[in-house]
C-alpha cells in the first residue's frame, strides 16, 4: 500500500504522534497463540444445547405441533414453542420506532420461509437435541409460495406476510422511498441519447468463519449473562428485553471479540431464545449456528433488481437519471426497509446530475429474510451504476474514465437528496488511478480538482 | 451413557479423559481438556479452523474421533509458544498483519507449520497449496501467504 | 480456444454511518493511579481492529503513547451505549466519542499538572512520551505518572471524561426524499484487468489497482489489511458468491465452504492499493469509514473488464462462467 | 441413541458388526463423521477395522493393490504411484488428504469422488469382504452395499498413459465442475490402440464415456483426430445441477476440457 501524501496536503495536519502510525495490533498476539477468547471458548458445567426444528416448507400453515415424543427423549430438558415466548412477534428496528412488528421468534400458526424456526429443543448433548428435534411432529398445510419479486408485486400473488398486508414495505412516502430532484421528463427530452438497462443480483452470505451464536449463563440472582458475537451489544440486549418482557437490568451481555461479522451478526436471532431457555431451565444454554444454518438460515445480503434509465448528451453530460430499485427482503423486514432507503439516498452515485428520480422498493418473498451486509443498499447499486456508466461512455464514443470526470461531483454540488457535497475526492482518486493503471486521460482532467468547479 | 477412555499427548504433555464414544477430537480438546485454540468453524471439514497436527500430519479435529487418537502425539497452536517466546510463524503473522478477526489464525498456523516442517523453503505455490484447506474471510489470503514465506526465510537464516 | 484480455474501471463513493436514531455511540475514559488510561466502550471488534484504533485515538488526544491505553469493550455492565459495528460507523462514531471523552480527561490532567507546576493549565502541553511540559520551557515538566498519583491521592480529582457522538435524526421528506442519511463520504476508483476463456467462460482477474480516499489512515497497516481484504471480497462478489445460484429458484443453495464459492489462495489478483487522505470535517482526526466501500468498486470494474475482453455484458451477479458462456453463445454468429 | 465407535482387529469381525442397523463403516471420517456432526440421527454407530492389510500398498510387476484405508496423501507420495499423484492431490486440502481414504472415495457422491473417476478409467477391481467386483459394477451398486471394501487393485498403465483433469471454480482446492481421467495406449504410429475414459460429475457417480472411447480408437491425438470423440463424449451423461455448476454448463464445457486433456 502506498499513501499519496501530495493530495490534499493543504487540508491535513501530519504532525501527529500516535494517529497515522502503523502500531502493532493489540489483539494479534492472542490470535496467533490461540488465546483470544471468542464467545464459544467458554464452557459451563451443565450447559444445555439448543437445536432448532425448522420449516421444511417455503410457505405453510401449521395445523398442529406435537412435541410429546421429543420431550420424552433421553437427555431432553425443555422443548419451547411460540406460546413460551412472552412477546413472540417482533421487529428489531422497533427500538427506534420503525415498525411494524412482523416476525415471530418461533413460528405461530404459519411459516413463511424454508428454514424458519418452529420449535426449540434443549438437551444435555447436541446429539440428544438433534435426536429429539427429529421426533417433533409438525402438521403443515403447504401454501403457494412466491420467490420472484415481480411476481410478488402482482395482484393476486400469495401474501407473504400478513403483518404488512401487501408484499412490499409501506413507507410514509407510500409503496417506495422516493427522491425527486429537478424535472426528470424535461431532462430526458433534452438528452441526445436515452439508455435504460436492468441489473440484478442474488443473495450473498457473509460467511464469517465463526458462526452466529451465544452462550447464556444464569448468574444465580435472576440475571443472565449472555456471551455473544453480536455486532451490536445494546441493540441486541434491548430487543431481547422486549421479546422476553424482562427488564434490561436483568440482562448482562458480554462480547466484542467476534470471528468476522460483515453485517451478518446484527439480527437479534439467537440471543432471546437462548436466554429464555436458560431462564426456564435455570441452566446455561448454548445456541450456536451450524455452518449449514449460517449459510442458508442466517440473513444474507438481499437480492436486488435495479433499473436505470439515463439521458446523456453527446458532450458527455448526464442530464437525467431515473432509478427504480427493488430489494428482496425475504419473508420479514429485519434491516431491509432501511437498506432500500439507503439505496434511495445513494443514487445517482457520485455524479452531479440535474434531474433525478428515484424509487426504491422493499419486497417480501418466501425466502430467508435478508438483512444488513457490508455496504448493503449501495454495493449492488454501485455495480449497476458503474456498469451503466461504462455503457453510456461507449454509447457516445467516449473514454469511460474521461466520461466519469465530466460528471463527477465536486464540493458544493447539490446531491439529489438535497445535501451539498462536502469533502469530495473522487476526481483525485480517478487522477491517481489514471496514473497507476497507465490509463491516459486528457490533460484537462488531470488539472481538475474536487475543491471547486470550473478548473 | 457409557464413557470410553482416551489418552494421548497434547503439546508434549500426557492427557487422559473419559469421553462419550463418538466424540470428535475437536470437542474433546475444547470442552474436556480445555485447549480452545482449535476453532469449530464448520464441523464439516470445509473451513480448516480446527486444523491440528497428529503424529506430524495435518488433520481436521472436527472429523477425527477422539478414540482413534489413543497414543497419538497431538499438537495445537496453543502449544507453539509454550515457554514464552513466539514461534517464528506466530511472529511472522504478527509482523505481516496477517490476522484480522483471528478465528482462522490457529488453523492457518498449524497448516503452515506442517508445510515448513517438511518443506523449509517453500515456493509461493507450495504455500498456497498448504493453506488451501483453510478459509479466511477477512484478509484476502495475501498477508497470510506473505507471513508464511517470511517465516520460512527467517527459519533458513537462523539455520545459516 | 482463446484467452481474451480486457480492463475496466469503476468509481464510487460511500457514506459513513447511518442515520437511524441519530446513530449514537458513547465512550468513557479514565486514568488509573499510575497514569494509564482506560477507554470503556460497548463497541464490537469484528476483526477490523476497533480496540487498537480506539487506543491510538485516545493516546493521540490525551498525549500519551498508545501502549499506555487499554480498551475495555464490550460488556454492557460497564460500557456505555454504542449503536453497533456496521454501516462503516465504528471508527468514525466511537472515535469521535473517544476524542470527546479523552479531551475532557486531558483537561483535568492538565489542571492537576498546573497545580503541581504552579502554572496555568493553558500554558501546558503533552510531549507524547508521557510528560506534561510548559510551552516554551520544556525543562519545566511533570510526568503523567506523577500527575495521576497526585490526582488520585492528593488533589482528589478524577482524571476522566465522557464522550458521545450523536447527529440530529433525519426523516426523509416524503415527496422529495430530502434527507441527511449519513455523514462524510469515502471514495474509490478501481481499474481491473481480466482474462476470459471464451470456450468455458472462466475469468481470471489478473490485477486490480485500487485508489481509496479514506479521510485519514489512522493506522496505515490496519487500513491496508481492510482494503486488501475488501478488494478480495469485491472480486469474490463479482464472480463467485451467492446463497441461491439459480435465483429466484430457491434450489441448490450451498451449505458449506465447498459449495459457497469464494476465491481461494490460488485465485488472487495482483492487488495494488493507493490511499489518499482528505480529512473529513466531522471525522476523528479526519477519518472516514473505509470498511464497506473498499469491497464495492471491484465488482463493476471486473464486469466492465469482462465486456472489454469478450464483448458481452453480464448484468446479473455473480458473473459466473455459465452466464458468460451463455452470453457468448447468444452473441455468436448463427 | 448415543453414537458409539467399535473397533475390530479383523475385517471379518467388523463385517459382522456392520450388520446391525444404523451402523456405518468409519474410514477417514470425512463423509460419515461430517454426517453425524450435521445431525444425521439415522447413524447410531461407527465400525472400523485396524487390520494391517487395509493400510498396505503393494506394487509388483505392474500390478497395484491399495488397501482401503490408504489415504490420498499416502498415494500422492508413493514413489511407484506417481502416475496417480495428480488424481490423489485433487482431493481436498492437505488435511483432508491425510484423512480421506481410497475406500471412502468410492462412496463419495458427486461433486466429490474424483479419485474414483481415476479408478474407473483404470478398470480397477474392488475387493470386499463379499468378494471382488469390477469398479464399474461396484459403483453402480454402492448405495446398497453393506460390505467392507478391503482393497482396490489395478494394472499400472505405461508412463504417460494416464491423463487426469479436474476443473474447479476455486483454486487450488475447489470441488469439481467435472473431472476426466483417460487411460490411453498408442501404437507406434501414434494412433490410439486402447482407450478407457471416465468422467466425474457427469452423472451422480463416476461413469465411462464409451462412445468417446470407441471414437478414439485408431485415431491420432490431433485436433482432427479427436473431433469425433469430442462430438460424442457427452453421450449418456446426466450431470447434476448443484451450487458449483448447472447440468447445462457441465455438458457444454465437457468437450472443451476433454479436448484440452487429449491435446495438452
Amino acid at each position: 500500500m502506498e499513501l499519496r501524501k501530495s493530495y490534499f496536503a493543504d487540508q491535513r495536519r501530519d504532525n501527529l504522534h500516535e494517529v497515522g502510525q502503523p502500531r502493532p495490533r493489540s489483539d494479534s498476539p492472542g490470535h496467533v497463540t490461540g488465546k483470544t477468547a471468542y464467545f464459544a471458548d467458554r464452557n459451563f458445567p451443565g450447559m444445555l444445547h439448543l437445536k432448532m426444528v425448522r420449516s421444511p416448507h417455503h410457505h405453510a400453515r401449521i395445523r398442529g405441533i406435537d412435541t410429546s415424543e421429543a420431550e420424552k427423549h433421553p437427555g431432553v430438558v425443555k422443548v419451547l414453542t411460540a406460546k413460551d415466548v412472552p412477546h413472540n412477534v417482533y421487529t428489531i428496528l422497533i427500538l427506534i420506532q420503525i415498525g411494524p412488528e412482523d416476525e415471530t421468534v418461533l413460528a405461530d400458526g404459519k411459516v413463511r420461509w424454508k428454514g424458519e424456526a418452529v420449535v426449540a429443543v434443549l438437551a444435555e448433548t447436541e446429539r440428544a437435541a438433534q435426536e429429539a428435534a427429529a421426533k417433533v411432529k409438525v402438521d403443515y398445510e403447504v401454501l403457494p409460495a412466491v420467490f420472484d419479486m415481480e411476481e410478488a408485486l402482482k395482484p393476486g400473488a400469495p401474501l407473504v406476510n400478513e403483518y404488512h398486508g401487501q408484499n412490499y414495505y409501506l413507507y410514509d412516502s407510500g409503496e417506495c422511498r422516493k427522491v425527486r430532484f429537478g424535472d426528470i421528463e424535461a431532462g430526458f427530452a433534452t438528452a441526445d441519447h436515452i439508455l435504460e438497462q436492468t441489473y440484478s443480483s442474488s443473495p450473498i452470505e457473509h460467511a464469517p468463519t465463526e458462526t452466529t451464536g451465544c452462550i447464556v449463563a444464569p448468574e444465580g440472582n435472576d440475571r443472565f449473562t449472555c456471551y455473544t458475537n453480536t455486532q451490536a451489544m445494546f441493540f441486541t440486549l434491548d430487543n431481547a428485553s422486549i421479546i422476553l418482557q424482562m427488564p434490561g437490568s436483568k440482562l448482562h451481555f458480554v462480547g466484542g471479540t467476534v470471528g468476522g461479522g460483515f453485517g451478518g451478526k446484527v439480527d437479534v436471532i439467537v440471543e432471546p431464545i437462548a436466554i429464555l431457555g436458560a431462564k426456564l431451565t435455570g441452566r446455561p444454554v448454548s445456541f450456536i449456528y451450524s455452518r449449514e444454518e449460517e449459510m442458508q438460515i442466517s440473513s444474507p445480503r438481499a437480492a436486488e433488481k435495479i433499473i436505470i434509465k439515463d439521458g446523456v448528451m453527446n458532450d458527455g453530460r448526464i442530464v437525467a437519471r431515473k432509478v427504480t430499485g427493488y430489494t428482496d427482503a425475504g419473508a420479514y423486514s429485519r434491516h431491509s426497509p432501511y437498506g432500500a432507503q439507503k439505496g434511495a439516498a445513494h443514487y445517482p452515485g457520485p455524479y452531479t446530475i440535474p434531474n433525478v428520480w428515484i424509487d426504491t422498493y422493499c419486497v417480501y418473498t418466501n425466502r430467508t429474510p435478508s438483512s444488513a451486509m457490508r455496504g448493503f443498499g449501495v454495493t449492488i447499486g454501485d455495480f449497476a451504476l458503474e456498469v451503466q456508466m461504462d455503457k453510456l461512455a461507449r454509447l457516445i464514443g467516449m473514454d469511460p474514465l474521461e466520461f466519469r470526470f465530466i460528471n463527477t461531483y465536486r464540493d458544493g454540488d447539490m446531491k439529489a437528496h438535497r445535501q451539498p457535497t462536502e469533502g469530495a475526492a473522487l476526481i483525485e482518486c480517478m487522477q491517481e488511478a489514471s496514473r497507476a493503471a497507465n490509463w491516459p486521460v486528457a490533460e484537462k482532467f488531470l488539472a481538475m480538482s474536487s475543491y471547486a468547479k470550473g478548473a | 451413557m457409557a464413557k470410553v477412555p482416551v489418552q494421548f499427548t497434547l503439546n508434549g504433555s500426557e492427557k487422559a479423559e473419559f469421553i462419550d464414544s463418538g466424540t470428535t477430537l475437536l470437542h474433546a480438546l475444547r470442552d474436556k481438556i480445555g485447549d480452545t485454540s482449535p476453532k469449530g468453524g464448520c464441523h464439516q471439514g470445509t473451513c480448516g479452523a480446527c486444523s491440528i497436527i497428529i503424529d506430524g500430519e495435518l488433520r481436521l479435529s472436527c472429523l477425527t474421533l477422539a478414540e482413534t487418537c489413543n497414543g497419538a502425539d497431538v499438537r495445537t497452536t496453543a502449544g507453539l509458544s509454550e515457554g514464552g517466546g513466539l514461534h517464528p510463524l506466530q511472529r511472522a503473522f504478527l509482523d505481516a498483519f496477517a490476522t484480522q478477526c483471528g478465528f482462522c489464525t490457529p488453523g492457518m498456523i498449524m497448516a503452515a507449520k506442517v508445510l515448513l516442517d517438511h518443506t523449509p523453503n517453500p515456493s509461493r505455490e507450495e504455500v498456497v497449496e498448504a493453506l488451501s484447506g483453510n478459509i479466511c474471510r477477512c484478509t484476502g489470503y495475501e498477508p497470510i501467504i506473505q507471513a508464511v514465506l517470511t517465516a520460512a526465510r527467517s527459519n533458513s537464516q537462523n539455520v545459516a | 480456444m482463446a484467452i481474451r484480455r480486457g480492463r475496466g474501471v469503476a468509481a464510487i463513493n460511500y457514506p459513513t454511518g447511518m442515520n437511524l436514531g441519530g446513530d449514537p455511540t458513547q465512550a468513557l475514559v479514565h486514568s488509573t493511579p499510575t497514569g494509564n488510561f482506560m477507554v470503556t466502550l460497548s463497541s464490537v471488534d469484528l476483526g477490523q481492529g476497533m480496540k487498537q484504533i480506539m487506543a491510538q485515538i485516545c493516546a493521540e488526544t490525551i498525549g500519551v503513547p498508545t501502549d499506555r491505553v487499554v480498551v475495555d469493550t464490550a460488556d454492557t455492565d460497564t460500557g456505555p451505549h454504542c449503536m453497533g459495528t456496521f454501516a462503516s460507523r465504528g471508527t468514525h462514531r466511537a472515535g469521535n466519542a473517544v476524542i470527546q471523552a479523552a479531551r475532557e480527561a486531558r483537561q483535568v490532567m492538565l489542571e492537576v499538572a498546573a497545580e503541581e507546576l504552579e502554572v496555568n493549565a493553558s500554558d501546558l502541553e503533552t510531549d507524547g512520551q508521557g510528560n506534561i511540559i510548559v510551552k516554551g520551557a520544556p525543562q519545566k515538566s511533570i510526568s503523567i505518572f506523577d500527575v495521576a498519583l497526585s490526582a488520585h491521592f492528593k488533589r482528589g480529582r478524577s482524571i476522566s471524561g465522557r464522550g458521545m457522538f450523536l447527529i440530529p435524526r433525519s426523516y426523509p421528506e416524503k415527496e422529495t426524499g430530502a434527507m441527511k442519511p449519513s455523514t462524510c463520504y469515502a471514495h474509490a476508483c478501481t481499474v481491473a484487468e481480466v482474462e476470459v476463456d471464451d470456450e468455458t467462460g472462466e475469468v481470471t482477474v489478473l490485477t486490480v489497482k485500487n485508489v481509496f480516499e479514506i479521510g485519514r489512515a489512522l493506522n496505515p497497516k490496519m487500513v491496508e489489511q481492510q482494503l486488501v481484504g475488501g478488494s478480495w471480497m469485491g472480486i469474490s462478489h463479482a464472480l463467485y458468491e451467492t446463497t441461491e445460484p439459480y435465483y429466484p429458484s430457491r434450489d441448490h443453495g450451498g451449505t458449506d465452504f465447498n459449495q459457497y464459492l469464494m476465491p481461494g489462495p490460488g485465485d488472487l489478483a495482483k492487488t495494488e492499493i493507493i490511499v489518499l487522505e482528505r480529512p473529513s470535517a466531522d471525522g476523528p482526526y479526519g477519518a472516514k469509514g473505509p470498511g464497506e466501500m473498499c469491497a464495492n468498486p471491484q465488482i463493476p470494474a471486473v464486469a466492465n473488464a469482462i465486456f472489454d475482453a469478450v464483448g458481452v455484458r453480464i448484468d446479473t451477479l455473480p458473473i459466473t462462467p455459465e452466464r458468460i458462456l451463455r452470453a457468448l453463445k447468444a452473441h455468436a454468429p448463427n | 441413541m448415543a453414537l458409539a465407535l467399535q473397533t475390530f482387529s479383523t475385517v471379518k469381525d467388523a463385517s459382522a458388526a456392520l450388520k446391525s442397523a444404523g451402523t456405518l463403516y468409519l474410514g477417514g471420517g470425512t463423509l460419515v463423521v461430517r454426517a453425524t456432526n450435521e445431525g444425521d440421527v439415522s447413524i447410531s454407530g461407527f465400525i472400523r477395522s485396524t487390520e494391517p492389510s487395509l493400510s498396505a500398498i503393494t506394487v509388483s510387476g505392474g500390478k497395484v493393490r491399495i488397501g482401503a484405508s490408504v489415504t490420498m496423501a499416502a498415494i500422492a507420495r508413493h514413489p511407484d504411484l506417481a502416475l496417480l499423484a495428480p488424481a490423489a492431490r485433487a482431493v481436498g486440502g492437505p488435511a483432508i488428504r491425510n484423512m480421506a481414504t481410497i475406500g471412502g472415495n468410492l462412496f463419495a457422491p458427486a461433486p466429490y469422488g474424483d479419485f474414483a473417476v481415476a479408478l474407473l478409467a483404470l478398470d480397477a477391481i474392488v475387493s470386499t469382504g463379499d468378494g471382488d467386483l469390477p469398479v464399474e459394477a461396484f459403483l453402480a451398486g454402492r448405495d446398497n452395499s453393506r460390505a467392507i471394501v478391503t482393497s482396490v487393485g489395478f494394472t499400472l498403465p505405461k508412463d504417460g498413459g494416464l491423463r487426469f483433469l479436474k476443473v474447479s471454480r476455486v483454486k487450488p482446492k475447489g470441488i469439481s465442475v467435472l473431472s476426466i481421467t483417460a487411460v490411453l495406449e498408442q501404437a507406434p504410429d501414434g494412433t490410439v490402440s486402447s482407450s478407457r475414459i471416465a468422467l466425474g460429475c457427469m452423472a451422480d457417480r463416476p461413469m465411462r464415456a464409451r462412445a468417446a472411447e470407441n471414437a478414439l480408437l485408431g485415431r491420432k491425438l490431433t485436433r482432427d483426430g479427436i473431433a469425433p470423440a469430442l462430438a460424442v463424449v457427452g453421450d449418456g451423461t446426466s450431470p447434476p445441477t448443484d451450487p458449483i455448476a448447472s447440468a447445462w454448463y457441465r455438458n457444454e464445457v465437457l468437450p472443451v476440457h476433454f479436448g484440452r486433456l487429449l491435446l495438452g
